[in-house]
């Protein structure tokens, strides 16, 4: 029974090796598997339905991956979803399950609207990067605050943040209709239009804001943070065990506060770039669900910044193909939040197989006796 | 509360199973296998009806996974069970209950949320669809009337204390009508003084002919004390057994251990220092935020293992809470070398304070990481000189080949999750962790629960050389033997407070086990 | 195959009883005509969805014509996409169009306020407690304009008539839509007609309370036959038969199209069993007197609800007036702000 | 008679507002109760509300029986429990993650599906008059009650005196508790979870009947609008109580009555804000109801919240 008893001589060293690999390879070979299972349980719903599911998955790739234009429509779509999702994947790592981005986005897009309007005349050099990064400071404030009623008070995290989402698009309404209307937006109420020199525009040679870029690189900078430093370790182990945290003597009340803050600044992020890239003033359309589309990908990638990337992309090209699916096969809109039910369930629903596939025992069968 | 009182029981208004009184069990060639493990090996022991009967043998040795087969959690792959001479086919343990068997589990198995009264009452197998809750009341104290120790019915059972619920478990047992009744380690949690009371009362109603017991233990006083046969087995084989009477504890534990010897206790090197941890005046509400936790005048000095003995329930886990910076106190103050300690990681480094809390992979370790980096927990950000602020992974490997090498952990690679590790490798890895480097002060808890001979002599003399070293150990253990062979000095925990002292030479059992009760 | 082919893009579901549907029924008169594709999206959300959907239409279904209905689809979702496509004509509904805006964007409206006049003239007559209520999502000048034209289209009926009005904050909530109508008939409302995408659940819990009901959008008196009195609606089928046969026909479409009653951008819903003789006769006078054009509602000397002037005797804004289109008031008689 | 009541109007509204808005939020907080007092945690209720919500409707629509609809919505709310109970009892399957991922599942399939019963007008669920005793008009809207509304009242009593004095309410706490306690008493943990979360759907869906068939009584895309996910947020706030969850459920319908009855009596401006009270007062109500050491008394301990 015991393991030491088998693991002695070259066995042992080669199974050694294979661990982390096998960890890796069941990483990758788990959600395919069931990204693929999601699709035909689809597949199948669309033929119980009288369409064709060859033809979808067609359509799919062609308008969401299959020209340059799919590309941009999906990359352009992908960029909120990478503020969103880390929003959720950040404080994750600390096992607090933050489902309130939407609050943070729409916070900071106002913030951007609303402070554009007394920077006018500032150079732009400096007064873009201090409107992105109040929008992330005001972000990092309102889901930080999550964090801290979390440690302070013990107030549940998600309900908590829900409901923040809730008080701040209120908040946001209230604003754009209120103190901060520019009288001149008549039927939609809107902050005071960006001075066309604080404008964020699109990547050059490229269709869509930089806002894609700023969002990968904020996955890359968060995944460093998360794997590669020592601040980073202390919140995976907060995030693994918090008793454990605590014995070792780290600050976990910091620590919580710190990511959800964090998470809360890629969020404000979000808004920045609706508002400087996309809509050039803050109004209601903020509240554009993006913070929850960015839960699923958070949870699809499972919390991991670098894996956010492609499912952003995946998701943002389901949506992609939104239209030309309605349009070509007379399906409703819901159409992909269905497909996306079905794929979210089918992930989620494969972690009970995670660590059963037996890929080292497979590997390695020839060498036991 | 005489044992006269027996024959008053009433019953709770069940099915009453086929005739009265004891049952006799039998299992008969008993092999139990998981997977190409086997558990169990041709076990074949006899409980006669009335007697009490002790099962012995070092963990893992197959004793629960016999009692499982008994009662029908497990089939056992072959071998047959006799109840009362006649083969006995037990399908479930529903099966079991119907057939008058009863087993009171290694851990509670009552619902914290409910009342004693609904915890008895939903144990039954025929609890009608509606409750009527008036007449289960008085049928519940008429009951209690009769039992030789009482537990207050309308209390929710998370508010008992672990002797009570302990109690629970037996009556819970009695009021389901059992004549045949398996306890597993019944006395875990109880001071020797409320062991001596609840097995007293058990056997007492073996002696009655109205029950019969089969015990697991490992200790050999209550096996002497209270059973009337025994049998042991190691490995999942039957390697003895018989009239208690005619057996010494050392003939038990050569049954036990066969030839297995366990590794020597380290010697105890004659030290003394200056005091390290002190506690003075510390106050702090406990878990239930009922109680109240006062701690004064505590002082464990260099080269010393200060042993606070106590049964589990009665602060220890707030001190050590205390200790590890978790919980807050009111007032007091703790030092550590007379420098004001809060227990975080500056201090701790700077200090040179280390923690292995009970249940490390619950307590210590973040169960999804791998065994590197769990290792790594203590070192991961100190840099050669000055902090580090990228991670090192290469050389936290190194650290933790080096460690695992030493402290001879076994696990497949330290990539693989320290969850994935038996309960005595986590120990020893978490043991690695905290021992390695200078130590001041040592802070531990029950560190060889549910370990087996060898991981608990090692994890001994592991303390025992920290301490030779120079180290200030405090360690709260449940285990008053672990605390005897351990400590320079003995401290008794009950209600919050330290109720006694002694040095170990002092030490006497039946007074800490007084104190341990709260009736000093 | 050398047809055209025209993208119509919704913010909502597009059988909604409300602003949606009055554009779908209008699509669905285009899709009749001769060598005309019609292709449609629903739900498309006022953000940077609407401009991809809007390219995607033309990238891969070839179209040249879009109507992108929902008024804060225009700026800076049109204005951003339509330079890129100079062979693509971006129709917006909402009259934002101006001067120096891309040349291959334009926009249309219409009138509706005469509409909602209309609709208060009957519910003046209905109204026994002398108060009317109006359900609206924001206090924009549209929506201002409609509460506005309601309650004196109330008070030519009675001069003491007051109009309450409850904003619900949202372009469509069901609940709060419900929510704001009750309030109003506890408020002792008992007309009600509302500003909100899609009119069904005021309609439905306004009869409920034993209101009645004007239509606004589209006709909804199916919902309740016996309440209905009648209803302001989209005419929108003029529009686009017009835009549709001019653009086939290659003839120029003007940047702004602008249009009323007479000019069959509106229309009413036919008056409900439960209209009186009076009111049918006044609501046909007015009737014609719009048709014949020059008809004003907001004549001076008038009063906000505050209490400051906006027009001094012998002023008057007809329909056309462009001052209209940035009302920021409600008159006089109207309980509600406008903040 | 005059219908001008001046400011009573706004408590009136206000009680009013709880009646008609509340029942939804009851139902599903009264499911999310059975199935958390299982131990089970599901997030995914809004989408079985909306789909409750959907089917209800459609059904409602195409038998012309209000209360086929209902039955329906039950029974497709319950299979939705039922799924997230399955998918929930495989190990490592993450509950919460779950929940979310059919909260989508479920809106989605209530959109596609209900695409056609957005325009046709189904029949409504019966009111029943308690204020005829009122001369008021106010009164007799204010009271006038739905009869899922005053089941809801009654299930919320009933599940209290089946939480305590019935076998099924003892085996619910039992399972919710502990699951090593359920397992030595024969319970098996993951078929009463199964239970309560196919149950806690059954409600949710009933609750969406509701919105759709009574109150606001059309069904479209937006009808719930997070409701479902509030009324979760509610059992904590509860305490996993069905009679708390009762009051709770009023008090949030009676604050999101607070905005349109202060419009109504002409107090308008920061409306916005107004119509936020309901999130700030439970957030409040939760700031001030949770401890720093973060036990949530009266949790059953086998929540993974609680955890
Ligand atoms: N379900 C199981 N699957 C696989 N192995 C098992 C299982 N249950 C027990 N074992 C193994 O069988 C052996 C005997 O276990 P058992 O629990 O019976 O020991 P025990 O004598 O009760 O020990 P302890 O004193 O620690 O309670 C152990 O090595 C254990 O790892
Ligand atoms: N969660 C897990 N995942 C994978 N393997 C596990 C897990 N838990 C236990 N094991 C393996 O099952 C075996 C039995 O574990 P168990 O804790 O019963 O060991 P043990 O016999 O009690 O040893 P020890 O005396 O060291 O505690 C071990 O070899 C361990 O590696
Ligand atoms: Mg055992
Ligand atoms: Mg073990």
């Amino acid at each position: 029974m015991s393991v030491g008893a088998e693991m002695t001589g070259p066995v042992r060293d080669m199974r050694a090796w294979l661990v982390p690999l096998a960890g890796r390879v069941e990483g990758l070979i788990l959600p395919v598997a069931a990204l693929l299972t999601g699709f035909a349980v689809f597949g199948l719903f669309l033929l119980l339905l009288g369409k064709n599911p060859v033809e979808f998955y067609q359509l799919v790739y062609k308008a969401g991956f299959g020209t340059a234009f799919s590309w941009t429509n999906t990359l352009s779509r992908a960029a909120p979803l990478l503020f969103a999702a880390l929003c959720v994947a950040i404080p994750a790592r600390l096992g607090l399950v933050v489902i309130g981005g939407e609050g943070a986005i729409v916070l900071g897009g106002v913030m951007t609207g609303g402070l554009a309007a007394a920077l006018a005349g500032w150079p732009a050099l400096i007064a873009m990067p201090l409107l992105a990064l109040m929008a992330a400071a005001t972000g990092g404030v309102w889901i930080g605050l999550v964090g801290a009623l979390r440690q302070w008070r013990g107030v549940n995290e998600t309900i908590a943040s829900l409901l923040m989402a809730y008080i701040a698009i209120a908040l946001m309404n209230h604003l754009v209709e209120g103190p901060l209307r520019d009288p001149a937006s008549l039927n939609k109420p809107s902050t005071a239009p960006l001075a066309e020199t604080l404008r964020v525009g699109d990547l050059p040679g490229w269709n869509v804001h930089w806002g894609l870029a700023v969002g990968v690189v904020c996955c890359i900078l968060a995944w460093v943070l998360i794997e590669r430093t020592t601040l980073g370790f202390s919140a995976r182990i907060a995030g693994g065990n918090v008793r454990a945290a605590q014995v070792q003597g780290l600050p976990v009340g910091k620590l919580v506060i710190g990511f959800t803050a964090l998470g809360g600044a890629c969020a404000g992020l979000a808004g920045y770039f609706e508002v400087s890239a996309v809509h050039g003033s803050a109004n209601a359309s903020l509240a554009a669900g993006y913070g929850y589309t960015g839960i699923l990908v958070a949870f699809l990638a499972r919390h991991n910044p670098l894996a956010i990337i492609p499912v952003a992309l995946l998701l943002a090209g389901f949506e992609a193909s939104s239209g030309l699916v309605q349009r070509r096969m007379d399906l409703p809109d819901a159409t992909m939040l269905v497909l996306q039910g079905f794929v979210f369930v089918a992930i989620l629903a494969s972690e009970t197989f995670t660590g059963r596939i037996n890929l080292i025992g497979w590997l390695t069968k020839g060498d036991r006796t | 509360m005489k044992m006269s009182s027996l024959d008053r029981i009433p019953t709770a208004p069940i099915a009453k199973p086929q005739g009265t009184g004891a049952i006799g069990i039998e299992t008969v060639g008993m092999t139990m296998r998981f997977g190409n493990f086997t558990a169990l090996d041709n076990v074949s022991i006899r409980v006669k009806p009335g007697s009490f009967h002790a099962l012995l043998g070092e963990n893992g040795a197959g004793k629960s996974t016999l009692v499982k087969c008994i009662m029908g959690f497990y089939h056992a792959t072959s071998g047959n069970l006799l109840i009362d001479g006649f083969d006995g086919d037990v399908a479930d343990p529903k099966d079991a209950h119907a057939k008058g068997l009863g087993m009171v589990y290694q851990h509670f198995t009552l619902v914290p949320a409910l009342t004693v009264a609904e915890n008895l009452v939903i144990s039954r197998a025929d609890v009608p669809a509606v409750i009527d809750w008036q007449k289960e009341m008085r049928d519940l104290s008429a009951f209690m009337d009769a039992m030789p120790f009482r537990v207050p019915l309308a209390e929710p059972v998370h508010r008992l204390a672990a002797g009570e619920k302990q109690k629970l478990e037996i009556l819970k047992q009695l009021y389901l009508g059992r004549r045949f009744l398996i306890l597993d380690e019944p006395t875990s949690v109880l001071t020797p003084d409320e062991a001596d009371e609840v097995l007293g009362h058990v056997r007492k109603l073996c002696e009655a002919g109205t029950l019969s017991v089969l015990m697991i233990s490992h200790k050999f006083r209550e096996v002497t004390a209270f059973a009337d046969e025994v049998s042991v087995l190691r490995r999942g084989k039957y390697t003895g057994g018989g009239i208690v009477k005619d057996l010494s504890h050392a003939d038990m534990a050569a049954m036990m251990m066969g030839d297995a010897k366990p590794a020597d206790a380290a010697p105890r090197a004659k030290t003394s220092g200056e005091t390290v941890l002190a506690l003075d005046g510390i106050r702090a509400t406990d878990r239930s935020g009922l109680g109240q936790i006062a701690i004064d005048g505590l002082k464990v000095r260099a080269g010393e293992v200060v042993g606070i003995a106590g049964i589990s329930g009665n602060g220890q886990m707030e001190l050590m809470e205390i200790l590890t910076g978790q919980r807050t106190p009111s007032a007091g103050t703790m030092t550590v070398h007379g420098v004001p300690y809060g227990a975080t990681r500056a201090e701790e480094r700077r200090l040179k304070v280390r923690y292995l809390p009970e249940e490390p992979l619950q307590n210590a370790c973040a169960p999804r990481m791998t065994v590197a980096e769990n290792i790594g927990f203590r070192s991961f950000e100190t840099g050669r000189d000055r902090p580090r602020f990228w991670l090192a992974p290469r050389a936290m490997k190194q650290k933790a080949d080096r460690l695992v090498a030493e402290y001879k952990v076994k696990c497949a690679s330290i990539e693989s999750p320290i969850a994935a590790l038996s309960g005595g490798n986590v120990q020893r890895a978490v043991l690695a962790r905290e021992l390695d480097g200078d130590v001041d002060l040592l802070v531990i808890s029950n560190p060889c629960f549910g370990l087996d001979f060898t991981a608990v002599a090692e994890i001994r003399s592991r303390i025992m050389t920290a301490r030779n070293g120079g180290a200030a150990v405090l360690l709260m253990s449940e285990d008053l033997d672990e605390i005897l062979e351990l400590a320079d000095r003995v401290l008794v925990m009950s209600e919050g407070a330290l109720v006694y002292e002694c040095t170990a030479a002092e030490a006497d059992v039946p007074t800490i086990g007084h104190h341990m009760g709260g009736h000093a | 195959a050398g047809g055209l082919t025209v993208g119509f893009i919704y913010v909502g579901p597009r059988d909604d009883y409300g602003y949606n549907q009055a554009h779908a029924e209008a699509a669905a008169v285009i899709k009749g005509m001769e060598g005309v594709t019609v292709i449609e999206e629903e739900n498309v959300a006022e953000t940077q969805d609407v401009q991809q959907t809007m390219e995607s239409m033309i990238n891969f279904d070839g179209a040249t014509l879009l109507f992108p209905t929902s008024f804060g689809y225009f700026n800076p979702h049109i204005l951003t996409v339509a330079p890129n496509y100079p062979d693509v004509r971006f129709e917006h509904c909402g009259g934002l169009w101006s001067e120096g805006m891309p040349e291959n964007t334009g926009s249309y409206f219409g009138y509706i306020g005469m509409g909602q006049y209309l609709n208060g003239i009957a519910a003046g007559h209905a109204t026994k407690t002398k108060k009317i209520g109006f359900v609206a999502a924001k206090p924009i000048p549209q929506v201002l304009l409609n509460i506005n034209s309601f309650l004196l289209g109330a008070r030519s009926v009675d001069p003491e008539i007051t109009c309450q009005v409850i904003f619900t904050g949202e372009w469509s909530m069901a609940v709060k839509e419900a929510e704001a109508t009750n309030a109003l008939a506890d408020a002792g409302a008992d007309v009600i007609t509302c500003h909100v995408d899609g009119p069904k659940v005021v309609m439905e819990t306004a009869a409920a309370r034993d209101c009645f009901i004007c239509g606004y959008h589209a006709n909804q008196s199916e919902l309740a036959p016996e309440k209905y009195l009648t209803g302001a609606e989209w005419n929108w089928a003029t529009v686009y038969t017009d835009m549709v046969q001019k653009t086939m026909a290659g003839e120029p479409i003007d940047n702004f199209v602008r249009g009323g009653l007479a000019e069959g951008f509106i229309k009413m819903s036919p008056l409900g069993p439960a209209v009186s003789d009076a009111a049918r006769a006044q609501f046909e006078d007015t009737h014609a007197k719009i048709m014949s054009g020059g008809f004003a509602v907001i004549n001076g000397p008038l009063m906000d609800n505050t209490g400051n002037e906006i027009a001094p005797a012998g002023t008057s804004y007809e329909e056309t007036d462009v001052a209209l289109e940035s009302m920021n008031y409600l008159v006089e008689g109207v309980i509600g702000s406008t903040s | 008679m005059n219908g001008d009541i001046g400011l009573w109007a706004v408590p009136l509204a206000m009680l009013g507002g709880a009646i008609r808005v509340s029942t939804p939020f009851l139902f599903v907080s009264l499911g999310e109760v059975i199935t958390e007092r299982s131990g089970r945690i599901n997030l995914g209720l809004e989408g079985t509300l909306v789909f409750g919500a959907m089917a209800g409707y459609a059904l409602a629509y195409l038998t012309g029986s209000a209360w086929v609809g209902v039955l329906a919505a039950a029974l497709a709310g319950s299979v939705f429990g039922l799924i997230h109970g399955l998918l929930c009892s495989l190990p490592k399957v993450n509950d919460i993650a779950i929940g979310i991922a059919l909260m989508l599942l479920g809106t989605g399939l209530a959109f596609f599906f209900g695409k056609p019963y957005i325009q046709p007008v189904a029949p409504d669920l019966p009111a029943i008059d308690l204020g005829w005793w009122s001369d008021l008009p106010q009164v007799q809207a204010a009271l006038k009650v739905n009869v899922l509304f005053i089941a809801g009242a009654v299930l919320a009593v009933a599940l209290a005196w089946m939480l305590k004095k019935t076998r099924i309410g003892l085996t619910l706490r039992v399972v919710g508790d502990s699951s090593d306690a359920a397992r030595a008493l024969g319970i098996s943990p993951s078929k009463v979870r199964i239970l309560a979360t196919a149950f806690g759907g059954a409600l949710a869906g009933i609750g969406g009947a509701y919105l759709s068939l009574f109150y606001p009584g059309s069904w479209n895309e937006g009808i719930s609008s997070g409701q479902g996910l509030i009324a979760v947020a509610l059992v904590i706030f509860a305490r996993w109580s069905p009679v708390w969850c009762f009051f709770a459920a009023l008090l949030f319908g009676a604050a999101g009555a607070l905005g349109p009855a202060l419009q109504s009596i002409g107090i308008t401006s920061g409306y916005y804000l107004s119509y936020a009270a309901p999130f700030v007062l439970t957030l409040i109500v939760l700031i001030l109801s949770s401890s720093k050491s973060g036990a949530l008394t009266g949790a059953p301990r086998e929540l993974s919240i609680t955890k």
